[in-house]
């Protein structure tokens, strides 16, 4: 079998993690490449730790579990470090990209853990700045593709921008935040 | 009249740690009409819904009484077993004490779904309190409309789309159908008015027979406003006449509040999401409409409670 | 009267555990999935949905327990009907409280704020 | 003291719960049970019991409040049929899932469409991987029986579960047979009182049931489920023996007709069984070594003893009156076929689907059975599998 690479999200219901796992499923497919997009499907309401998840491959991908150990871990809430299980299950060189206005290493002390690489953005305020309102999901995506460079950052704008343009037809104020968002999220994310 | 003073100090039995979503109404509404059942033996019954799946996630519990869910459309049926059992075990001598029977439903499980099982206890006369916590539209499932959502609202099943603006039809008037069902008690209140609440619930749980309530508890989720304007909001449903406060007691309707002057629905429909659309240039003529509808329904209303049926004053 | 004679054979049936827990196998667990323990979602802390946190000023708090009654978590506890505390681990930081407060008495502070504020506190020390 | 009567199936069954005297009745009316309704209905208008009968307006509701009120602690029934128990559908799962003792006679009957009012089996076999216990009455007498041991059945500690009584209608539900009864008191010793350990109007242990479980903990307790139904085969025999004692009757969970040296079998429940052992004596006396098996219970399904009496039968026919549409044959015939796989001994079995919709099964459509079960025997030959009896073709 293909290496699939495994991401999960960590965000609070109503968030829009499940929105961002799902436009970068359809983004990277449309790049030809095979991927999934999943939400836990859980009783938790608004407000409450939720997981979503990805996996991508440049073979199809047969298996349907759930992602136990992802290589990638994307924290949509600052305040989900130290609460939710964010560290678990995830190999020695797993990567974590989380939206916070902290440093790596801050976020590394809070995490507990040695191995790995840590990337940080401040989404909430790249979102405020761009968009409006404080909406992590779409800048994450920038920050995700900077971190681990599994896709051209170009192609996936491109992407992008298409499937903004089919969800906010009547809103191109929207479209262009978003894509704003993501760029510069792209260009301040951090690493160690 | 209680005091909340006193009220706070009546034992807690809808307890912190169910899952709803942060600011729910129906939260508050349960804890409101528990906290009337003060001291008494009280068995819950839920229809299948967010209350339900966020009050008892196996192995946790919210309830400091006994509960029990059967599915989505049988509150009614349910909680009329149980209470049959009731009056058969009392009559040997097998159960001892008194108990209360409280059903809660969503407007899902209640104006639709549910009705048959509701209006079939109702008719049978089981001493049961039943409480609709009505929230215009099928939260659980991800906001779709239902007959209680209010003509106008996107729903994700009434989208406000290009040619169709929302909801088309004006919602049922279940607690008027609740009414035609000469039970002894039947009434429509809204969580802003605490009191209104509360005497109402002492009512229910007071008479002999069954008894509705049909509470409005808004979503914030499918609403679309702040959390925190939950009691805003629902005061402002009051004051437009959109949910007025009434009462049907034995047959007798009374109108339990009039406002002081004449708010246009449009207070009511602006902070909320769901609307939106509503404000758009073009659509005032779907306001206009929405109004009228409050406007003769309000006057309706009046008539049946036995006051001149007038607007208030501008 | 009959009585009945168990086959002692109670796995079917489960138990009637109070403690449930996730490491039980399936016959430990009760029976139907009935809960025996009225109100244990009391130990289900739903206070980490926060991101903001109600914070109550003494100063101004007239106890008319309005948030008590509007909190859809039983987050507020009273005692002897006065406001006494929140309860943090199970508020969900709704903010309802805050606005129905006549008179501003609670204010809503960013849980990244109380955070930063721990920490300080913590160098200090 | 037992006495000889004569009394419809209905009668019989309205008789046995008016002994039983149940806590909570809630029922719905539909052909043919209605009488069970009506007939109750006057036990309690007239004060012969202490039920509490609830009129409810539909099916769902009855099965629903029933639900509701074994929930509350109270010993309780329903009844139906057809389109009444399809409705059901949904809470009869929920019945079995919360683990209460609701004991319910079915009078087989049809499902629509095109609708119907008479009887074959889909109504029950539609319910087959409900989690109720399935018993099935060749008569009015056993239907008597069966609603009797069924209380016991229900609320043993180890099984608490529904148990759904059948019976064909009309055939048995309104035709009218002698049957012994029991007297009230023997009855009333026999069922005892009902002793709910987790129950809603328990003031001092308030208890939440129905609850959400996710995919943590569901299986778990769907395991708990399949145990109750083992334990229920061990209960339905210890009943069975103790309720001879009372009646002279004794059951198991299977009836096995000149089976011991049989060469040739028929598999079938209900009414049609008494058809088949006429045929099977008649078969006797020409020298045909015939026998006939009658599964009492359908769930549990009896693996071990229908694989015991049938080890050393050469062709076996299983008689479904319902269809799967699997187009592999009745609900039953896959049971059976799969029950002897493991005998690895090259027995025969074949299928007969009959009587679908009330078309009456006659003495010469078993004959034919029989007939065909022979030749199979003697050639070692199958030409159909699943064969349609009755049928226009």
């Amino acid at each position: 079998m293909a290496k699939v690479l495994e991401i999960r999200w960590h965000a609070r219901g109503g968030q829009g993690a499940k929105t961002a796992a799902l436009m970068l499923a359809e983004s990277v497919a449309e790049m030809g490449k095979y991927v999934q997009g999943f939400p836990e499907y859980g009783p938790e309401r608004m407000g409450a730790p939720i997981q979503a998840f990805n996996r991508i491959s440049d073979e199809p991908i047969y298996i349907h579990s759930n992602v136990v150990n992802p290589d990638i871990v994307i924290v949509l809430d600052p305040t989900l470090i130290g609460k939710a299980n964010i560290i678990d299950g995830v190999p020695e060189d797993g990567i974590y990209i989380i939206n916070t206005t902290k440093a790596p290493s801050e976020v590394r002390e809070m995490l507990g853990i040695k191995g790995g690489r840590i990337y940080t953005v401040d989404a909430n305020q790249i979102s405020l700045e761009t968009i409006g309102r404080p909406i992590p999901n779409t800048p994450m995506m920038g920050a995700f593709i900077r971190a681990t460079g599994v896709i051209p950052f170009d192609e996936f704008m491109a992407r992008m921008r298409e499937q903004l343009a089919k969800k906010f037809k009547s809103k191109p104020e929207v479209i262009e935040g978003n894509l704003k968002a993501i760029e510069r999220a792209h260009q301040e994310v951090k690493g160690e | 009249m209680a005091t909340l003073k006193e009220l706070s100090k009546v034992e807690e039995r809808f307890v912190g740690g169910h899952r709803l979503c942060a600011g729910c109404g129906h939260g508050i509404t349960v804890r409101m009409i528990l906290n009337a059942a003060e001291g008494s033996n009280v068995v819950v019954g839920c229809a299948t819904g967010c209350l339900e799946v966020a009050s008892t996630i196996y192995p946790y519990t919210a309830w400091k009484c006994s509960f029990i869910h059967n599915a989505f459309e049988n509150a009614g049926a349910t909680v009329s077993g149980v209470e049959a059992a009731y009056r058969a075990l009392k009559k040997k001598g097998k159960v001892k004490e008194d108990f209360k029977f409280i059903a809660f439903g969503g407007d899902g499980g209640t104006y639709d779904i549910g009705l048959q099982s509701l209006s079939g206890a109702m008719e049978r006369g089981h001493n049961i309190v039943y409480v609709c916590l009505d929230n215009e539209a099928y939260m659980n499932t991800g906001i779709q409309r239902s007959s209680a959502t209010p003509i106008g609202a996107d729903t994700t099943t009434s989208p406000a789309g290009k040619v169709i603006p929302g909801k088309q039809q004006p919602r049922k008037d279940l607690t008027a159908i609740m009414a035609a069902h000469n039970i002894p008690y039947v009434a429509q209140t809204a969580i802003n008015n605490w009191q209104d609440v509360h005497k109402k619930a002492k009512k229910a749980l007071e008479v002999e027979g069954p008894a509705f309530i049909n509470v409005l508890s808004p979503c914030p989720r499918g609403w679309r406003y702040n959390t925190p304007d939950i009691v805003e909001i629902t005061k402002l449903a009051v004051e437009t006449r959109f949910w007025p406060l009434f009462e049907v007691e034995n047959g007798k309707w009374k109108l339990n509040y009039k406002p002081k002057k004449y708010v246009p629905i449009e207070e009511f429909l602006k902070p909320q999401g769901r609307f939106r659309h509503l404000f758009k240039p073009g659509n005032e003529h779907l306001i206009k409409a929405i109004q009228e509808e409050v406007d003769s329904r309000w006057l309706a209303l009046l008539e049946r409670c036995g006051e001149t049926p007038e607007l208030p004053p501008r | 009267m009959t009585q009945y004679g168990p086959l002692n054979r109670n796995l079917g049936s489960g138990t009637r555990t109070k403690a449930v827990r996730s490491d039980m196998k399936w016959h430990e667990l009760t029976r139907a999935g009935n809960i025996y323990e009225p109100g244990n979602a009391n130990s289900y802390e739903t206070g980490d949905w926060r991101s903001i946190r109600p914070v109550w000023n003494k100063e101004r708090c007239i106890h008319c327990l309005f948030c008590w009654r509007y909190c859809p978590d039983a987050s507020v506890i009273a005692k002897d009907g006065k406001f006494e505390t929140f309860d943090y681990k199970h508020c969900k930081g709704c903010g309802i409280c805050a606005k129905v407060c006549p008179v501003n008495a609670i204010d809503m502070v960013s849980e990244d704020e109380i955070e930063k504020v721990k920490e300080a506190n913590k160098d200090e020390n | 003291m037992k006495t000889k009567v004569a009394l419809t199936g209905n009668e019989a069954v309205a008789q046995a719960m008016k002994q039983i005297n149940p806590d909570v009745v809630a029922a719905y009316p539909i052909t043919p049970q209605t009488e069970i309704v009506q007939i109750f209905s006057s036990f309690v208008a007239n004060g012969e019991v202490d039920t509490e009968f609830v009129a409810v307006e539909s099916e769902h509701s009855a099965m629903s409040a029933a639900i509701g009120a074994a929930a509350g602690g109270a010993r309780a029934m329903t009844a139906t049929s057809s389109q009444g128990l399809a409705l059901m559908f949904e809470v009869v799962y929920i019945a079995a899932s919360m683990r209460l003792p609701i004991v319910f006679p079915v009078v087989n009957r049809a499902l629509s469409g095109p609708i119907n009012i008479h009887c074959d089996h889909s109504d029950a076999m539609g319910l087959r991987d409900s989690g109720v216990i399935q018993l099935f009455s060749e008569n009015a007498q056993e239907a008597y029986d069966n609603m009797i041991q069924a209380v016991r059945i229900a609320e043993h500690p180890d099984v608490r579960l529904p148990v759904m009584v059948n019976m064909d209608g009309f055939i048995t539900s309104h035709a009218m047979d002698v049957l012994e009864v029991l007297d009230d008191e023997t009855v009333k010793n026999f069922v005892g009182t009902y002793v709910p350990d987790d129950y809603l109007l328990d003031a001092q242990n308030p208890i939440s049931m129905g609850n959400f479980d996710m995919y943590d903990f569901y299986f778990e307790h769907k395991r708990q489920q399949v145990e109750a139904m083992k334990a229920a085969k061990e209960v339905i025999k210890e009943v069975g023996k103790e309720f001879a004692k009372i009646s002279g009757r004794e059951y198991g969970l299977i009836e096995s007709y000149k089976l011991d040296d049989a060469d040739v079998a028929v598999v079938v429940l209900n009414s049609a069984a008494g058809t088949a052992k006429g045929v099977a004596d008649e078969l006797r006396a020409k020298g045909i070594k015939a026998g006939v098996l009658k599964p009492r219970v359908y769930r549990p399904f009896p693996q071990e003893e229908i694989r015991e009496a049938l080890k050393a039968v050469k062709a076996v026919a299983v008689m479904d009156r319902a269809e799967t549409f699997s187009t592999c044959g009745g609900p039953m015939f896959a049971d059976i076929r799969n029950t002897l796989y493991d005998l690895k001994n090259d027995i025969k079995v074949v299928n007969y689907v009959y009587g679908l919709g009330g078309r009456d099964l006659r003495l010469e459509h078993v004959q034919q059975v029989f007939e065909d079960l022979e030749n199979i025997r003697k050639t070692g030959r199958v030409d159909e599998t699943v064969k349609y009896l009755g049928l226009r073709e």
